[in-house]
């Protein structure tokens, strides 16, 4: 599965992508794994509330199921405009 | 329909050539300018995105606005990477017959791409860099189009 | 601010060369333009206004906006005279700090212009010509505004 | 005093302005004397609610008086924009 990073997430977790192979049956599950990794990931992930996810580029939420999905992205807010 | 996602700068008169559609009694555009801070010292605002996934939620944005308001035309573009203060990050245009058709389209287009399309500010001042938070008002705005989500 | 009443047509970019001022964040622009009807026998659309009123008409509405938004800018255009469909009536537009602001002031603008300056629209068709009817509903949207008159 | 008359009111009454010595106290008593005189006039005053006034150039209402007022203009609701 890629993982991408965008805006101080990418930042603090010091890359904009990555592959990784998992079993998580959520997203709040995979975050948990990543928040177990290294404190960088623990930093990124220190409040949900901060943060977004799409899943396959459309938002979603973090008890989505993960079942299927090619590309999972975090990331802040959103500041367009 | 046409959506562009572009680190170029756009040109408002080139891009308004031919826009609107027979019946078209209504244009309304916003453009949307790199302002300065208020004590003037921001050098850049560097706007970072997602690509493919960009694309996707203009074009669905904009989609949203034609299901919901008779539209003869609509335009979204929204640049990325470097810009400085004075320069146009993006634009939106909307042809209708009546003019209240065009102007609510613009303002729900304005309104979903501050918050819903994946683009993050970060301001670059002498001082450093700070990525612009999202602000409460921004996410409340988007209650006034409901029931859209 | 500016206010123009004309008979030559206009150039929206031309009229927006060096629009805004410093710390203008949005620019809104509305943008009139001659509807065919919808049988599509229009021949043209004459418009008679009354010289003098008009023009203070005009400044007086965009002064009003502007006591009422902070706006860094505030164009008004409106032609009189003989136009064929397509051809574009009148423009408005706006900039501000914050896209609100602008527009709701372009919105305002444009009410008060439908029902407060001294123009009459007479629509020329092949079987003759009609004076276009004040609506309703374009009266009742400056309640939208209230406690303005 | 200059009366001015515009669009519909203009065509019916034939002509564009006129100068008109009057001692009518406000609009109303101006719009009786100006409807005694001809068919014309009276056709073009026939219905006052689908008319508008303006005393010297401003929006004003059928009881204001003209005393002062150098230019008074009847013509139907404004269809601008």
């Amino acid at each position: 599965m890629d993982v991408l990073y965008f805006a101080w997430v990418r930042e603090r977790i010091g890359m904009p992508r990555e592959r990784i192979e998992t079993q998580a049956a959520t997203v709040a599950d995979l975050v948990d794994e990543l928040r177990s990794r290294e404190d960088r990931y623990a930093a990124a992930f220190a409040d949900l509330s901060a943060l977004r996810v799409a899943l396959d580029q459309e938002l979603g939420a973090f008890d989505a199921p993960l079942a299927g999905v090619r590309e999972v992205a975090f990331f802040p807010p959103m500041t367009g405009g | 329909m046409r959506v562009k996602v572009q680190e170029a700068p756009f040109d408002v008169a080139d891009e308004m050539r031919g826009f609107g559609a027979p019946g078209t009694g209504a244009i309304v555009t916003f453009t949307g300018v790199v302002r300065n801070s208020d004590s003037g010292n921001l050098t850049a605002m560097e706007i970072e995105h997602y690509p493919g996934m960009t694309e996707a939620a203009l074009a669905q944005i904009a989609t949203r606005a034609q299901e919901r308001w008779q539209l003869g035309d609509v335009l979204v573009i929204h640049r990325h990477g470097r810009l400085i203060p004075g320069e146009q990050i993006m634009m939106v245009a909307t042809a209708s017959r009546h003019r209240k058709a065009a102007f609510e389209a613009a303002d729900f287009l304005m309104d979903y791409l501050k918050s819903r399309a994946p683009f993050w500010k970060k301001e670059i001042t002498a001082d450093g860099a700070e990525w612009v938070a999202a602000r409460d008002e921004d996410e409340a705005a988007l209650d006034r189009w409901s029931p859209e989500l």
